[in-house]
């Protein structure tokens, strides 16, 4: 299935949330309504002329113009073809929907993204820091984001 | 000197042998082990202390004794204390019945095998004692996991001892290594000094026996592949976590000194204990000595030599060898000898 | 043993279960121990807060982050994309030759970049070298893990002969800085080729002796039968990769389906688990995907030692790498699974954005999924199984 | 039957394998062992092998290139600007020495030898030794400094310095008042 045959079909049947694409990037990508993520993950995995049963990567992104977001990276091992999907948000209050329910591992990945970037997955299991200490102020990977100069009592050096 | 006072002198003295005995065996282990552990995986150990680390192990111990030895704050501390003194105690009595030589027995008593069984058990008292005293998670699983896997390795040590005490007919040691004098086709391995029709049809189920035993003292010691209680992977460091220094070296010295026992003792029942096995050839006082620590000697290299070979089983297959395999066998075995004995 | 031990699903006694003789409810509490950062079989600093019910496991949750090194931060901070690699090295550092190459490629797929063919088959050579060296030491610590001390050092010393390949070639042992973008730092030196193939000679009977060792020895095969088992499709959807995914019978290997560099020049085949011993996609298939996969490197290795041609290994390395906008995700069979780098450029010298996705934090987030109702001691074994390494796992 | 037949199979398999286990490792008793000891043996290291950093402060130029491509920032550099009068010599790869070189610092506590400031130093003067026995006890030691000029010879560089540029600002602003002063009187030539 090429991007473009994707593409239709999504436009075809979400519509109004399929939002932009760039079919002739790279990697051609497609932004999708941060709100409306889940239904069309659960659409994507289970459609069998897609099946995109592999989530390779879900990675947080700082797009450094107020706008927080979230590239999924999904393939399919059967038909071996490969979509980008992009959900972005506003990062005064990031809220995209989780797809954690729809693949495994998006569990550990929306947590690292909230971890390095503040996004809130809506419907997570388990809403919380994954690498950095719980009661670590900020969010590092943000463009804008001061290291603090004592953390804890201790001071951070450089 | 009132005749009794004299009399507990020499008792005390001739159980100093044994101690003696002991701390000399341990440093020869010590080294045995760690040297046959090296070359076993293609490697040198320790090359700098004496010539080829002769003198690593009174490095060791010297390093265990003056290291401090902690204990605990939520410990409880006069068990702490006791337990491996009690373990130490259970492997020490044990000494007392084995016959080194035709003349030198620590006590010849005509219950030694029965004794034995008894005090073998004295060692899970004090492993509990240990897991239990030093409040930590990993000493209790290890103390619980030995308590289960001595208890239930007693049951084939026992019925494996009985066998060979139903083919010699005595409790008492020495008696049986007497059964057994006269070279190497009286062992009762090879079935004693029976007629010989009846010697062909014990054959098999002796070895079995012998074997089973083996495998038997080989957990009762906690060595590999039976080590659960210390399971290093695992539990760190099983019930001796919490024990440093002082402490730990009885620990240490104790597990060394059950190693030794336990191959005497099995060398004595089915080997012929201190007879050598050329019949009258190079048997006497000092050389039944010679002969019984040669033989346990090799069971010990035996032990090290598996310890370095083999993985860990874990709990529920320790328990499922010891009553579906173990105990099965030496049912039959037992019956079968007490068939042929009778016929 | 015992075939058909069903493992309990509901082991967790309630308090009202368990009476006594004389009617008093006995009450039995799970205990929940720290299979802390500091623990001998965490394979480094991973805390696994247990709730253990005697020694049935109710829940394992693992906790992460001790090794935290910020690598994407300070990918953003490197003044070029050359100095990114020695801290790729550092992310996965049992097996960087690896990060190098996948880095390397994602960087010249961003790019655009074609590279010399001599070039394709030296980072085939090294690549293929490390996944045998990083194997060893999975194979070797999982030996520990079951109790067996002797295979770890045979690992080891099997281990030595390839990284002196290495420290010929590179200059370094471990943390290599070895393949760059767009070709390799230095030139095989003369003597390399026939020293690996002394390597490759030597190490086949090794092999076998291990085998013989370790993995066919009935007590390891007991511990490790139907332990951890990982159905096909939880792998899937965990989107496992590696020896994980192909242990549990899933026939996938990013070298020939999603095939980059030479790879599909060479001829080998993929190895699957087929649960010859417990069930399919148990701690034994992991191991054994891993030993036949060393010898399948193996003549990957003879094979591309062959047919290696001549030519100018820095030919294609760009004095400035300025990428425009773009974003690109390449993804690398590493010996521990599928290793991508989603890189972002936007027209400066320094990477916008450089996300690695490493498959040890994939694999081991699966881990509460196969660890429920597995004793403590089958813990260690499906961790070590997993092998993961926690500079991956945390970044 | 099938019960049973396991069951011994277990055992038989059990035995077998421990008994074949147990003569590999046996084997292996006799096999030369592979360590080196050692302080008295010392592996042979590669040519190439990356250890210490030595800095040859002569063919110096002070170009800043090793610096700006070390990822961790180890090596801390500062020059001055010699004057006309000062010949500071020609590197041995042929390239005009034109700055002093006071301060060459490598911390190589911080260093992560990747080897990348070795590449585009184009007078090659930064070199990866094999030596790896440099271990100190104080961290303090391990940054080490490769300039040799001395105090005075600094001072006496920047002195020089400072006059030179006061002479050319000096020259500069001269010619710029000169400049405004005549352009009036002077008609353009014709071309």
């Amino acid at each position: 299935m090429t991007p473009q045959e994707i593409y239709d079909n999504l436009k075809a049947k979400f519509g109004e949330s399929i939002l932009e694409a760039k079919l002739d990037a790279l990697q051609p990508w497609i932004r999708v309504d941060e709100h409306r993520t889940k239904e069309i993950c659960v659409f994507l995995h289970d459609e069998p002329n897609f099946r995109f049963d592999y989530l390779m990567c879900l990675s947080g992104m700082d797009y450094n113009n107020g706008a927080l977001g979230a590239v999924y990276h999904l393939s399919s091992m059967s038909h071996k073809h490969k979509i980008v999907l992009r959900a972005n948000c506003p990062k005064e209050n990031p809220r995209i929907q989780s797809v954690s329910s729809v693949w495994g591992t998006a569990d550990w990945h929306e947590r690292e993204a909230f971890d390095m970037f503040g996004i809130v997955f809506d419907g997570h299991p388990d809403m919380r820091r994954i690498l950095c200490p719980d009661d670590y102020p900020g969010y590092p990977l943000r463009k804008d984001f001061k290291v603090p100069e004592f953390y804890n009592g201790m001071k951070v050096p450089y | 000197m009132s005749p009794t006072l004299e009399s507990i002198i020499i008792t005390v003295l001739l159980s100093a042998i044994p101690l003696v005995f002991i701390l000399l065996y341990a440093l020869v282990t010590l080294y045995l082990e760690m040297k046959v552990a090296a070359h076993m995986q293609d490697r040198v150990a320790y090359m700098r202390t004496g010539w080829h680390g002769v003198l690593q192990p009174f490095a060791d111990i010297l390093k265990l004794l003056q290291k401090e030895d902690t204990i605990p704050a939520a410990a409880d501390r006069f068990l702490f204390i006791l337990a491996p003194y009690i373990v130490f105690v259970g492997t020490y009595a044990a000494f007392a019945i084995i016959p080194f030589t035709n003349i030198y027995i620590g006590s010849n008593i005509h219950l030694g095998v029965f004794f034995l069984i008894g005090v073998s058990s004295l060692v899970v008292i004090g492993i509990l004692m240990g897991g239990w005293a030093s409040n930590n998670k990993w000493s209790i699983f290890g103390a619980i996991r030995s308590a289960a896997q001595m208890v239930s390795y007693e049951i084939p040590t026992a019925l494996s001892v009985l066998i060979a005490v139903m083919i010699t007919g005595s409790l008492n040691l020495q008696e049986i290594t007497q059964f057994q004098e006269g070279g190497i086709q009286n062992w009762v391995l090879f079935g004693g000094p029976l007629p010989l029709s009846t010697k062909l049809m014990l054959l098999p189920f002796t070895f079995i026996t012998f074997l089973i035993l083996f495998t038997a003292s080989l957990a009762e010691v906690n060595r590999t592949p039976f080590d659960l209680p210390e399971a290093e992977s695992e539990l760190v460091q099983g019930f001796n976590t919490e024990y440093s220094g002082m402490r730990f070296a009885m620990f240490y010295l104790a597990e060394y000194a059950n190693m030794f026992v336990v191959s005497a003792v099995a060398v004595t029942l089915f080997l012929g204990g201190w007879s050598s096995p050329f019949g009258d050839f190079m048997s006497g006082p000092v050389w039944g000595a010679f002969w019984l620590i040669g033989k346990a000697m090799v069971f010990v290299f035996l032990q090290i030599w598996i310890r370095w070979t083999l993985p860990r089983l874990r709990v529920d297959q320790l328990m499922y060898t010891s009553w579906k395999v173990l105990t099965p066998f030496l049912f039959v075995c037992l019956f079968a000898v007490g068939l042929i004995l009778v016929l | 043993m015992s075939e058909s031990r069903v493992i309990p699903t509901n082991y967790v006694t309630k308090p009202e279960d368990l009476k006594t003789s004389s009617g008093r409810t006995l009450r039995t509490d799970e205990m929940i121990i720290n299979m802390g950062p500091q623990h001998p079989s965490t394979h480094g600093v991973l805390r696994l807060e247990i709730v253990v019910d005697g020694e049935i496991i109710v829940d394992a949750i693992p906790h992460i982050g001790y090794l935290h090194r910020c690598f994407e931060k300070h990918a953003e901070h490197m003044t070029n994309y050359q100095q990114v690699i020695p801290y790729v090295d550092r992310m996965d550092y049992v097996a960087s030759m690896n990060n190098d190459l996948a880095y390397a490629l994602a960087v010249e797929r961003l790019l655009k970049i074609e590279v010399p063919e001599r070039v394709e088959y030296i980072r085939v050579i090294m690549a293929e070298l490390q996944r045998i060296a990083s194997h060893l030491i999975a194979v070797g610590t999982f030996g520990i893990d079951s109790g067996a001390f002797t295979p770890f050092l045979y690992a080891f010393r099997d281990r030595e002969f390839i990284l002196d390949l290495f420290e010929m070639t590179c200059g370094a042992r471990l943390l290599y800085n070895y393949i760059w973008v767009g070709g390799v730092s230095h030139d095989l030196p003369p003597t390399f080729i026939e020293k690996a193939k002394e390597f490759c000679k030597y190490f086949k009977p090794r092999l076998v002796d291990f085998n013989n060792l370790l993995t066919y020895n009935e007590i390891f095969v007991k511990r490790t039968a139907k332990v951890g088992v990982l159905p096909r499709d939880v792998a899937i959807n965990y989107a496992c990769s590696g020896p994980m995914l192909r242990g549990s019978g899933v026939d996938w290997d990013l070298r020939r389906d999603d095939p980059y560099s030479v790879y599909h020049k060479l001829h080998w085949d993929v190895v699957v688990g087929k649960g010859e011993v417990g069930a399919v996609g148990d701690c034994w298939d992991r191991h054994i995907v891993r030993m036949r996969e060393m010898e399948q490197s193996v003549r990957i290795i003879e094979q591309a030692l062959e047919a290696i041609p001549a030519g100018n290994v820095q030919a294609a390395i760009p004095k400035r790498i300025r990428p425009d906008h773009g974003e690109v995700y390449v993804r690398t069979e590493t010996p521990r699974g599928e290793l991508g780098f989603y890189v972002v450029g936007d027209g400066t010298a320094s990477p916008y954005r450089v996300k690695a996705r490493g498959p040890a934090f994939v694999n081991l987030s699966v881990l509460p999924e196969i660890s429920r109702g597995a004793m403590l001691a089958d813990l260690v074994l499906i961790v070590g199984s997993i092998d993961i390494v926690l500079g991956e796992v945390d970044r | 039957m099938t019960a049973v037949a396991t069951y011994f199979g277990n055992i038989f398999r059990s035995l077998y394998t421990v008994a074949v286990g147990m003569r590999i490792t046996f084997k292996h008793l006799f096999v030369p062992a592979v360590t080196l000891q050692y302080p008295d043996v010392k592996l042979k290291m590669p040519e190439r092998a990356r250890n210490r950093l030595y800095v040859n402060i002569d063919d110096c130029i002070g170009c800043d290139q090793c610096s700006l491509a070390c990822p961790v920032d180890c090596i801390s550099i500062e020059t001055i600007k010699s004057t006309a009068d000062q010949d500071l010599g020609v590197t041995s790869t042929g390239h005009k020495k034109r700055l002093h070189v006071p301060k060459f610092d490598i911390d190589i506590g911080k260093c992560c030898y990747c080897g990348l400031c070795v590449y585009p130093c184009p007078t090659e003067c930064i070199v990866m030794t094999d030596v790896y026995e440099f271990a100190e006890f104080d961290r303090h030691n391990l940054l080490y400094k490769f300039s040799r000029m001395t105090e005075g010879e600094i001072g006496e560089a920047e002195t020089k310095l400072k006059k030179a540029e006061e002479e050319a600002a000096a020259k500069k602003a001269a010619a710029a008042a000169a400049a405004a002063a005549q352009p009036k009187p002077e008609p353009p030539k014709a071309p």
